[in-house]
C-alpha cells in the first residue's frame, strides 16, 4: 500500500504543479547568473543508455553529444521552443526562401584557429556529398554563399518554414580539418572532435562507452559553471536509474525523452533528488485509423471509438498521473496556436448508441457487433513489440472496445512489419503509435504529415477539405493567417476523428538536488547552455 | 596404416569437416534474410531502410546485389564471407566488421576467465563427488549444480546485482571500467568490474561441468581396469589422480569446448544485465533496432569462435586420448 | 538343398574412402537336409558373415545363392520374405539374442504372428515346441535378465523351431554356454537334424565340439574354405599345416 | 541370471542397490509437482482469484486481495501466475514434442539404415549443434513476427540436435544387437523392427530426453521472453519476468511481480530434470540445453 | 606352514532381492609352489573366491572367515600392508584382458608402475625389468609393446602382457582368473603354456569353466553353487570323480560324448539346506536333504556327498 499512497501524492502533487504552468520546467526557476568561486562545479557526471560507438560524424549519439557540448550551429532551441542565436548572432528572411546570418566576430575552433563564414558554407557543401540523411533535411537547399569572413547567405527552393528548426541541429564543422577528410565515417581521431563550442572533448574510452569532456577557455562567449563534464553508458535504464540512486551519476540523460514514470517512487525516497516535468510536444499514443480500410472510414465509428476509451484509466495507469488527456483536436497544448476543441471523454452509452446508428448491431447474438451490411466485422488493431508501453496500451484498448461490442483483433508486429505496413504497404487498420516532436512539424505541422495521404498518411485522409487547408497552411507566412488554418485543422481533426491521441505523457527528468539550476529543453534535455552556464551548487 | 597416418587422416578429416560446416552456417546466414517474410532489402538493411528514399534504396539494392540472380549473390556473399565482410550497419554508420571486433574482444575476455575458472572449480568438485559417490558431499553437490541448471540465467543475475551491487553496494553496477585508468589501475579495474559477471558465468559453466566430471569419474571408477588397479595394490590416491584423471582429461577438454557455445549464449544475456559492452549488448541493440547486417555479423563471428573452439578441442581430444588417432586407422594390431 | 556358388562378400570399410575388406572370397558348399555342416576357422577368418549370407542377412557381392534349387541371389526382401521359414540362423550371444524389454513369451509369439497362427493355437504350438526344446513353461512371462543364458538360446531354438525351417544356420550356439548347457542344446540339435532332417550349417571354433556334431566340416581362413570334408577324415588326417596345428592345440 | 564378477557385480549393484535408495522418491516427486503444475494449468479458470485481464490500481504490493500485487496495468500478479502456467507449459510441451519427433526420426534413421543417410543426417545434427542456439534463435524470432506459435517451431526446430545424436547412438547399439537381425531372419520389415523393437529399447532415453528438452524449450522462452521477444499477448512466466525488467519491476523491488514466476520457472525445470534421475544413469542430464 | 590358508569364507551381497550368498564356507589350503585349478560354471562363485582371497570385496559386500597368508591373517591387515601385498605377494590376472589395461596409459607404464609399487626395482631398472619380461611372454618386440596402448593390441596379446605383469614382481601366489575366457582354440593353448611356464617359481590358482585348462594344474577344486564339492589331485578328480556333479561335468565335455546334466542350474537354489546338487542327481535320498561336509575319502581327495 505504500507505493499506492506515494502514487496518489505524487499525481496530486504533479497534478497542482502542472496547473501553475505549462512550459516552465517546475522546479528551479529561480535564475540566477554565472556562479563563482565555491559555488562552481568540478565536475559533472552525467548517465545516460545512449551509446557512442566511434567518435566520426556520422556517429548519431556522438553527434547528439558534440552537438550539446563541444560542436555549434547558427542558431539553437530554447527552453521555451523559440530559436536563438548560437553562432549566428542574427538573421533575416523576406520571403523565406533567402537566408542571411550574420555570424559572431570572436568565436574559434578548439585548435585556436578562427571560425570563418567559408567554414559553414564548406560544412553545408561538404554533407550534402556525404550525410544519408542529407536529403530529409536539407532536400531544398538549393546554395550557400559566404560573401565575407562574417555573413551566410543560403537560398532555398521554395519557401520553407521550418529551415531554421533544421539549422539548428546541424553542427558546423572545421574547414581546415575536414577538407582532408575523404571519408568522415572513419575519421575519429581528436581531430574530428574539434568543435566551437564551451568544452572540449579530451578522451573517449570506446569499451566503456565513457566521454570525458573539460571547459574550453578560450570559448568565445562567456564561461560555463562546469569545468568538467563526464558522460557514463549504461546499458539499461534500471541500472542507471540504481547508480543515480547511488550517487554515481548527477543525472540521467535520454536524448528527447524523459524516464518511465516508475521510477518516480522509488527516487523521491532518496532525499538528494528531485524531479521536475516537462510538457511533451509529440504525443505518447495516438490510435490512427486508416481510412482507406472498408467501415474505418465511418467517421460515427471513429467517433464511437472515441467515446469508448477511458482516458483517464489509460491516464493513470500509463503515466502515473505524470501526463494529460489530449483534446480530440490531436495537438498537445504547448503548440504554437493550440485550439481548445471538444475534450475527449468516456461514455460507454453514447459509443453503442453511434455504432447502433451507424449501423453496427450485434445481428448473430454472439456479443460481438457485426458490420452494417451483416458481415463479421473483426478490425485488426496493431502496434510495434518493442514499445513495451504500446504493448501493454493496446490490451487496455481491446477491453474497452470489446466492452462496446467490437470484436477488435490485436497483431503485435515487430518494428519492420509494423514500419512496412503503416510507412508502405499501408496495410494497418487500427494502429498504436506515438508522434514525436519532429513528426508532428511534417508537412505543415499540426501532425498533419500523419494525416494526410500524400505525405506520410497513417491516416489516409484524401479529404479534399483537410488537404485545402493543408496546403494553404504550407504557403502561409501571415501569423494571423496562420492561426486561423492551425485552427481550421485541430476542429476538421476533433470532428472528423481520422486519430485519436489516447494519452500524453509529460516528460520526466531527474535531477540532483545538491545542484540547482537544472534547466529542461524540449530539443536537447538537460544538456543545454542553461544548465551548462546556471548550474551551482546548492 | 601407420599411427602418425591415422593422425594426419584424423586431423583432414576434422579441418574437412568444420569446413563443410562452416560454409552451411554462412549459407543460412545468407538464406535468412532472403527466405524470411517481407522486403529481403529491409530483412538485409533493417528497420532503417524505411526511412531512407526510394532511388537510394534502389541503390543500395543493386549494390547488395538483390536485383541479380540469387546464385550470383550467393557467390558474392561468399566472397565477402571470405574477406569477413558482412555489410554495413546503416543503423550504427559502420562496417559490421569494425563493430564487431572490439565487442568480440570484451565477450571474450568475460568468456575465457569464466570458461578457466568454472572448469577448473568443475573439475575440482566434480572430482570430490565422483570419488565420494553417493555420499552427503556428493548430494550436496549434485543438488546445487542442478539447481543452477534450472534457474534462468538472467534471473540469477538480476538477483545477484541487486543484492550485491546495489543493496550491499559491493560490486559496480556494470559497464567494463569506470574508464580513464591506466596500466596496472586500470587492469584491476577491470577485474573488479568483471567479478561478479566471471562469477555468475563460471558459476553455471562449473554446474554444467560438474556433473559431465562427476559422472565420468564415476563411470570409470566402475570401470574394469579401476578394479585391476586396485588388485596390483595402488594406493586411491594413484588411482584416482592417475588412472581416473586421466581418463576423464580428454572427455572434460571436449565438453569446456562444446561448451563455447553455450557460454556465449550465457554471456549474451550476462552481458545484457551487466551493461557489459559486448557481442550481447550489441545483438540486443541490434535486436531492438532490428539492425540485422550486425545481427546476422555478429551470429556467423560467434560461430565463427564456436566452431574454432571445438576443431580445439578435437585437436586436444585427439592428442590426449590415444584411441581417437588409430581409431581412423582400419583396426586393431591383430 | 541349400548350395551357395562362388559366394563373396567385400566391405567397403568406410563411405568416403576407397578401403575394402574381402571378408568372403568365392565360397561354394552344399548343405543336404538333415546333415550337419561344421564350419570353422580363427576369430575373423569370415565364418559368421558367410551365415549370414547364407540366409541373406546380408546381400553377397558376387556369386548366387540356392535354396532348393531356386536362385533366391537377387530376390528383393519382400519376395525373400516367403523363403525366410524355410531357412534361420540362431547367434551366438545369449544376452542380446532377445529384445530386453520383451518377455520370452513376446519374443516366441513374434514367430507365431508371423506364421499367423491362429491364437487358440497359441497355448497348444507352445507346449508343444518349448517341451521339444526343452524349455520350462513356468519361465516364458519372464525377461531375458532373468533367465539363464542356456534357457535364452532355447526361447531362441524355440521361435525358431516354430517355422519348421528345412535349413538353419548356427552362429556359435554355445560357446558363450557352461559345457553342461552346452550339452543339453547341442543334443537338442543333433536330435532334430536326425529326426526332422534339418540341414544345419554350425558354425563354430570349439573343433571338440564340431568333431563331436558334425557329418563334414569346412576349414576357413582369410575367407576362403581350404579344406573340406567328412569330419572324421578332417580330424584324422588333415591335409593342410593350418588344419594340423588347429587341431594339435586342441 | 548368470553371475560373473566384477563386471556384473558393479552392474547389479549400481542398477539396483543405488536405484531404491535414492532416486525414486525424486522421480515420483518430479511426477507430483509436475501433474500439480498440469491441473493448476487446466483448472486455472476456477483456481484464479481474478481475471488476469482485469486491471485495477497498478503496482499494489501484496495484500489479501492480491497476494503477489498487482503488476503495472494493475493485474492481479497472484492469478497472471496461474494463468502463465498455460502458456509456459503450452510452449514446453510442443517445442519439446517438435524437437523430439525430428531428433528421433533424425536420429533412428540415421542409426538404422548407415550409409549416405547415417553420414548425411548426423553430418547436419553435428552442424547444427556447433551453431549457439540462443543467437540463431533469436536472428530468426527477430524476423519473425512475436508470437507464441513461432516461439515454439523456432525452439523446436533448433533444439533436436543433442536428441538425435543420442538416440543415434543408442540406435547403434542397439542395432548390432542380435535379436534385431533375428528378426529380421523371421521375414520382419525395418519398418516394424523400428518401431517394435528399436523405439522400445530408446523408450528411456526417449523419455529422458523428452523431459529435458520440455525444460530447456521452457527455459529458451524465457530467456527470449528476457530479451523481448516473446508473445506480449499470450503471457507465460518468462513474458511476466520482460514486463516486470521493462516496466520497473525490478527498478522497485517488486520482488513479489518478478520472483515467483522466476521460482515457477526454477520448481518446473527441476521436476522436469528430476523426472530424468535414474541412479546412476543420471548421465543423462548431460544432455540439457 | 601352508602358503594360503582360508578357513570358512562366506561372502554375501547385499541385492534388492535379498542378501545373496555368492560363496559359503569356503576351506581352502595352497601349498607353496602348488597349483590349483578352481573350476565350476558361470555363477558358482569361483571368481568371488578369488578375488575375496586377496580382500578385493570388502567394501562392496559382507565377507566373512578367515584367509591366512603366510600366517597373516589378510582380513585383519592394515590399508597399507594390504596394499603391499598385494601385486607383490599375491598378483592377480585379471578376467578380460582389453578391459584391464587402463586404456590411455601406455602398457609399459601400467607395468612398470606395479613394479615401481612393489619396490622390486625403480626408473630404468623398472623399466628393463618390464621389457624382460614381456619378452619372456613371447612378444619379440618388447619395446612396441611398450610404448603401445591396449587398444591396439588383440586380446590374445593383451592377456600375455597382463601375465607379463602379474608376474613382473616375482609374487607368491598368482591367481589367475578366467585365463582363456574369449580366445579361440589357437591361442587358448598358447596362453595356458606360458601362464605354467612363468609361475613355475610361485603358486597359482587358476580360475577356470575349462576342464582342459583345469588338467594342467596339480590339483583341482569343483565348484557348485558357491561350494567346494570336491577337490583332490587333478589325475584323481578326472579319472576317478566322486561327487556326481564332476562326473557330470566331465561327461558334458564333447569329447566324452555330451552327456547333458538333468535339471537346471539356479543360483538362486543354495538357499535350501542339504546338498545343492540334489535336484539334479540322479541317486538323491532323503539324506541329501541334510547338510553335508567336505569330507576327505582319501589322501588329498575331498568329497562334499552323503555317498563318496
Amino acid at each position: 500500500m505504500k507505493y499506492i499512497t506515494k502514487l496518489l501524492i505524487i499525481t496530486i502533487l504533479v497534478a497542482c504543479v502542472l496547473l501553475s504552468g505549462c512550459t516552465q520546467p517546475s522546479a528551479n526557476s529561480t535564475e540566477s547568473s554565472t556562479p563563482a568561486g565555491d559555488n562552481r562545479i568540478q565536475k559533472l557526471v552525467i548517465g545516460t543508455t545512449n551509446k557512442v560507438e566511434d567518435t566520426n560524424i556520422n556517429d548519431y549519439y556522438f553527434g547528439t553529444f558534440s552537438r550539446r557540448l563541444t560542436h555549434q550551429a547558427l542558431v539553437t532551441i530554447a527552453a521555451n521552443g523559440d530559436i536563438v542565436p548560437e553562432l549566428a548572432t542574427s538573421w533575416d528572411t523576406s520571403d523565406l526562401k533567402i537566408w542571411t546570418f550574420h555570424l559572431v566576430g570572436n568565436a574559434t575552433w578548439h585548435d585556436g584557429n578562427p571560425l570563418t563564414a567559408q567554414d559553414i558554407k564548406f560544412t553545408m557543401d561538404y554533407r550534402k556529398k556525404n550525410d544519408p540523411n542529407w536529403k530529409s533535411i536539407f532536400g531544398g537547399l538549393r546554395s550557400v554563399e559566404a560573401p565575407d569572413n562574417r555573413t551566410v547567405i543560403m537560398t532555398l527552393d521554395k519557401p520553407d518554414f521550418n529551415f531554421l528548426m533544421n539549422l539548428a541541429t546541424y553542427r558546423v564543422l572545421p574547414e581546415h580539418i575536414y577538407k582532408n577528410v575523404d571519408d568522415p565515417k572513419k575519421f575519429n581521431s581528436p581531430d574530428a572532435w574539434i568543435g566551437t563550442g564551451p568544452y572540449m572533448l579530451k578522451s573517449f574510452d570506446k569499451a566503456t562507452g565513457l566521454l570525458h569532456f573539460e571547459i574550453y577557455d578560450q570559448y568565445w562567449g562567456q564561461s560555463p559553471a562546469i569545468d568538467q563534464i563526464d558522460i557514463r553508458y549504461f546499458a539499461n535504464t534500471d541500472t542507471m536509474m540504481l547508480a543515480f540512486q547511488k550517487g554515481e551519476i548527477d543525472a540521467p540523460y535520454a536524448y528527447a525523452t524523459g524516464f518511465s514514470p516508475f521510477y518516480v517512487p522509488k527516487l523521491l525516497d532518496n532525499e538528494d533528488i528531485g524531479i521536475m516535468t516537462q510538457k511533451n510536444s509529440g504525443i505518447t499514443n495516438v490510435l490512427w485509423f486508416n481510412e482507406n480500410k472498408t467501415y474505418l472510414d465511418s467517421k460515427a465509428f471513429r467517433q464511437a471509438v472515441s467515446y469508448a476509451i477511458d482516458y483517464e484509466e489509460m491516464k493513470n495507469i500509463f503515466t502515473a498521473g505524470y501526463g494529460s488527456i489530449p483534446d480530440s483536436g490531436l495537438v498537445p497544448q504547448c503548440t504554437l496556436y493550440y485550439k481548445e476543441t471538444r475534450p475527449l471523454a468516456y461514455d460507454v452509452n453514447k459509443s453503442k448508441d453511434l455504432l447502433d446508428a451507424a449501423g453496427f448491431k450485434d445481428t448473430n447474438g454472439d456479443g460481438f457487433r457485426e458490420a452494417p451490411d451483416g458481415k463479421k466485422f473483426q478490425p485488426v488493431l496493431s502496434t510495434r513489440s518493442d514499445m513495451v508501453d504500446n504493448v501493454r496500451a493496446v490490451e487496455m484498448l481491446k477491453k474497452y472496445l470489446n466492452a462496446v461490442g467490437i470484436d477488435v483483433q490485436l497483431k503485435i508486429m515487430d518494428r519492420t512489419s509494423f514500419g512496412n505496413s503503416m510507412d508502405f504497404d499501408k496495410t494497418h487498420e487500427m494502429a498504436l503509435a506515438r508522434t514525436t516532436y519532429w513528426g508532428m512539424q511534417m508537412g505543415a505541422g499540426y501532425g498533419s504529415g500523419y494525416i494526410d495521404q500524400r505525405i506520410y498518411g497513417w491516416s489516409m485522409v484524401n479529404d479534399s477539405k483537410f488537404q485545402t487547408t493543408v496546403d494553404q497552411l504550407t504557403s502561409t507566412i501571415d501569423k494571423d493567417k496562420r492561426k486561423d488554418l492551425a485552427g481550421q485543422l485541430q476542429d476538421y481533426y476533433a470532428d472528423e476523428m481520422p486519430a485519436i491521441a489516447v494519452y500524453n505523457m509529460d516528460i520526466i527528468q531527474p535531477y540532483k538536488k545538491n545542484y540547482v539550476g537544472w534547466v529542461y529543453n524540449p530539443c536537447s534535455g538537460i544538456l543545454n547552455y542553461d544548465t551548462l552556464f546556471g548550474l551551482h551548487k546548492a | 596404416m601407420s599411427q602418425a597416418e591415422g593422425k594426419t587422416r584424423f586431423f583432414a578429416g576434422k579441418v574437412l569437416r568444420y569446413g563443410i560446416t562452416l560454409v552451411i552456417i554462412l549459407t543460412i546466414n545468407f538464406a535468412i534474410p532472403r527466405a524470411m517474410p517481407g522486403d529481403p532489402m529491409i530483412n538485409l538493411l533493417g528497420d532503417e531502410a524505411a526511412r531512407i528514399d526510394n532511388q537510394i534504396l534502389g541503390e543500395l539494392r543493386a549494390q547488395y546485389g538483390l536485383d541479380r540472380p540469387i546464385q550470383d549473390q550467393y557467390i558474392e556473399y561468399m566472397l565477402g564471407a571470405g574477406r569477413l565482410d558482412f555489410g554495413y550497419s546503416i543503423h550504427k554508420n559502420l562496417k559490421v566488421t569494425d563493430l564487431i571486433y572490439d565487442r568480440l574482444f570484451w565477450t571474450l575476455v568475460l568468456i575465457f576467465p569464466s570458461i578457466a575458472i568454472g572448469g577448473l572449480l568443475a573439475l575440482v568438485l566434480g572430482a570430490i563427488a565422483g570419488f565420494r559417490h553417493g555420499s552427503k558431499v556428493d548430494r550436496l553437490l549434485t543438488g546445487a549444480s542442478i539447481l543452477m541448471y534450472s534457474c534462468p540465467s538472467f534471473l540469477f543475475a538480476m538477483i545477484i546485482v541487486t543484492i550485491f551491487s546495489f543493496h550491499l553496494g559491493w560490486f559496480p553496477l556494470g559497464n567494463i571500467s569506470s574508464g580513464r585508468t591506466q596500466g596496472f589501475a586500470y587492469l584491476l579495474d577491470i577485474g573488479w568490474h568483471l567479478f561478479l559477471p566471471v562469477a555468475i558465468l563460471a558459476t553455471f559453466e562449473a554446474a554444467y561441468i560438474f556433473l559431465i566430471v562427476r559422472n565420468s569419474i564415476t563411470q570409470i571408477m566402475g570401470e574394469y581396469f579401476i578394479f585391476v588397479a586396485k588388485a596390483k595394490g595402488l594406493s586411491a590416491r594413484v588411482i584416482e589422480l592417475r588412472h581416473v584423471m586421466r581418463n576423464v582429461l580428454p572427455q572434460f577438454i571436449s565438453i569446456m569446448a562444446l561448451n563455447f557455445g553455450f557460454m556465449v549464449s550465457g554471456a549474451l544475456i550476462i552481458e545484457i544485465v551487466f551493461s557489459l559492452n559486448g557481442m550481447g549488448t550489441l545483438i540486443y541493440d541490434a535486436v531492438m533496432s532490428r539492425d540485422y547486417p550486425v545481427l546476422q555479423g555478429a551470429f556467423v563471428f560467434l560461430t565463427i569462435f564456436v566452431l574454432a573452439a571445438n576443431f580445439l578441442a578435437d585437436v586436444l581430444y585427439g592428442i590426449t586420448d590415444p584411441r581417437i588417432g588409430d581409431s581412423m586407422s582400419t583396426g586393431k594390431m591383430t | 538343398m541349400l548350395e551357395l556358388t562362388d559366394v563373396s562378400k567385400i566391405f567397403q570399410t568406410s563411405f568416403l574412402r576407397r578401403d575394402r575388406k574381402v571378408a568372403v572370397d568365392c565360397v561354394s558348399f552344399r548343405l543336404k537336409e538333415g546333415e550337419i555342416l561344421g564350419l570353422v576357422g580363427e576369430s575373423g577368418c569370415g565364418k559368421s558373415t558367410l551365415g549370414r549370407l547364407a540366409v541373406k542377412l546380408m546381400q553377397p557381392s558376387g556369386g548366387h545363392i540356392f535354396l532348393d534349387e531356386k536362385d533366391v541371389t537377387d530376390l528383393p526382401e519382400r519376395q525373400f520374405r516367403e523363403y525366410r521359414q524355410r531357412i534361420q540362423i540362431v547367434f551366438q550371444h545369449p544376452e542380446s539374442a532377445l529384445n530386453p524389454h520383451f518377455t520370452l513369451m513376446d519374443s516366441i509369439l513374434e514367430a507365431f504372428y508371423r506364421l499367423g497362427t491362429p491364437k487358440s493355437d497359441y497355448q497348444t504350438m507352445l507346449e508343444r515346441l518349448a517341451n521339444e526344446v526343452n524349455l520350462p513353461l513356468d519361465i516364458v512371462d519372464r525377461y531375458p535378465n532373468q533367465v539363464s543364458g542356456g534357457e535364452i538360446q532355447r526361447a531362441v531354438l524355440t521361435r525358431v523351431f516354430a517355422f519348421k525351417p528345412r535349413y538353419l544356420v548356427l552362429d556359435e550356439p554355445t560357446s558363450m554356454l557352461d559345457v553342461s548347457v552346452q550339452a543339453h542344446i547341442l543334443q537338442l540339435l543333433k536330435k532334430k537334424a536326425r529326426e526332422d532332417r534339418m540341414g544345419m550349417l554350425f558354425i563354430s571354433h570349439d573343433l571338440e565340439v564340431v568333431r563331436a556334431m558334425c557329418d563334414r566340416v569346412m576349414v576357413m581362413k582369410e575367407g576362403r574354405i581350404i579344406e573340406e570334408g567328412t569330419a572324421d577324415k578332417i580330424f584324422t588326417d588333415p591335409s593342410t599345416p593350418y588344419l594340423h596345428k588347429l587341431i594339435a592345440n586342441v | 541370471m548368470e553371475l560373473s564378477l566384477p563386471g556384473n557385480l558393479f552392474r547389479l549393484l549400481n542398477d539396483t542397490g543405488i536405484k531404491s535408495l535414492d532416486q525414486n522418491p525424486l522421480r515420483s516427486l518430479g511426477i507430483i509437482i509436475l501433474t500439480a503444475l498440469v491441473l493448476v494449468a487446466v483448472f486455472a479458470p476456477y483456481l484464479a482469484p481474478h481475471d488476469p485481464k482485469q486491471t485495477s490500481i497498478p503496482y499494489q504490493s501484496p495484500s489479501s486481495e492480491h497476494l503477489l500485487g498487482t503488476n503495472d496495468l494493475g493485474q492481479d500478479v497472484f492469478s497472471e501466475l496461474i494463468y502463465g502456467a498455460r502458456v509456459s507449459l503450452t510452449i514446453g510441451f510442443l517445442s519439446g514434442i517438435i524437437s523430439i519427433v525430428i531428433g528421433v526420426t533424425v536420429g533412428i534413421f540415421a542409426g538404422y539404415f548407415r550409409g549416405w543417410a547415417e553420414e548425411l543426417l548426423m553430418g547436419t545434427t553435428d552442424v547444427f549443434l556447433l551453431i549457439p542456439s540462443l543467437p540463431l534463435m533469436i536472428i530468426l524470432a527477430a524476423y519473425l513476427n512475436p508470437s507464441m506459435w513461432n516461439i515454439i517451431v523456432v525452439v523446436g526446430l533448433l533444439c533436436w540436435c543433442s536428441t538425435a545424436r543420442l538416440v543415434h547412438s543408442r540406435v547403434l547399439q542397439v542395432r548390432e544387437m542380435q535379436f534385431i537381425e533375428s528378426t529380421r531372419a523371421l521375414g520382419y520389415s525395418d519398418l516394424y523392427i523400428i518401431i517394435r523393437h528399436v523405439l522400445v529399447n530408446t523408450k528411456d532415453i526417449i523419455y529422458a530426453k523428452f523431459s529435458l528438452a520440455v525444460a530447456s524449450a521452457m527455459l529458451s522462452e524465457a530467456s527470449l521472453s528476457f530479451l523481448g521477444l516473446g508473445d506480449p499477448l499470450n503471457i507465460s512466466w518468462g513474458e511476466m519476468i520482460h514486463f516486470a525488467f521493462s516496466r520497473g519491476g525490478f527498478a522497485n523491488d517488486m520482488w513479489w511481480w518478478y520472483l515467483p514466476p522466476g521460482l515457477m520457472i526454477c520448481v518446473t525445470l527441476l521436476a522436469f530434470i528430476m523426472l530424468t534421475i535414474e541412479g546412476r544413469k543420471d548421465s543423462k542430464i548431460l544432455e540439457l540445453i | 606352514m601352508s602358503l594360503l590358508k582360508i578357513r570358512g569364507l562366506s561372502v554375501t551381497f547385499d541385492t534388492l532381492q535379498g542378501p545373496f550368498k555368492a560363496i559359503e564356507d569356503i576351506d581352502l589350503d595352497v601349498e607353496e609352489l602348488d597349483t590349483l585349478a578352481i573350476v565350476g560354471e558361470s555363477g558358482c562363485g569361483k571368481s568371488v573366491l578369488g578375488h575375496a582371497t586377496m580382500r578385493l570385496l570388502d567394501d562392496i559386500a559382507v565377507v566373512r572367515g578367515s584367509v591366512i597368508y603366510r600366517g597373516r591373517e589378510v582380513y585383519a591387515m592394515s590399508r597399507k600392508e594390504l596394499l603391499e601385498m598385494r601385486g607383490k605377494a599375491i598378483s592377480l590376472v585379471p578376467q578380460s584382458p582389453s578391459a584391464s589395461f587402463n586404456p590411455v596409459i601406455r602398457i609399459g607404464k601400467q607395468i612398470t608402475e606395479l613394479i615401481e609399487k612393489a619396490g622390486v626395482a625403480h626408473g630404468m631398472e623398472a623399466e628393463q625389468r618390464a621389457l624382460t619380461y614381456l619378452e619372456y611372454v613371447g612378444f619379440s618386440d618388447p619395446h612396441a609393446i611398450f610404448g603401445s596402448y591396449p587398444h591396439r593390441m588383440s586380446g590374445g596379446m593383451c592377456e600375455r602382457a597382463l601375465i607379463a605383469m602379474s608376474t613382473s614382481t616375482e609374487p607368491d601366489l598368482i591367481i589367475a582368473d578366467e585365463p582363456t575366457k574369449g580366445l579361440d582354440a589357437l591361442s587358448r593353448k598358447n596362453i595356458l603354456d606360458m601362464l605354467h611356464r612363468m609361475t613355475a617359481e610361485s603358486s597359482l590358482i587358476m580360475i577356470t569353466h575349462d576342464l582342459k585348462a583345469a588338467a594342467m594344474c596339480k590339483r583341482i577344486a569343483v565348484m557348485y553353487s558357491g561350494e567346494i564339492i570336491e577337490i583332490g589331485p587333478t589325475r584323481v578328480v578326472l579319472e576317478h570323480p566322486v561327487h556326481h556333479y564332476t562326473r557330470g561335468l566331465i561327461d558334458a565335455q564333447p569329447s566324452r560324448g555330451m552327456r547333458p546334466i538333468p535339471g537346471r542350474h539356479t543360483i538362486c537354489s543354495h538357499k535350501s539346506e542339504g546338498c545343492r546338487f540334489r535336484d539334479r542327481c540322479d541317486r538323491v535320498r532323503t539324506e541329501c536333504g541334510r547338510h553335508t561336509l567336505l569330507r576327505e575319502i582319501e589322501e588329498g581327495h575331498m568329497v562334499r556327498c552323503h555317498y563318496a
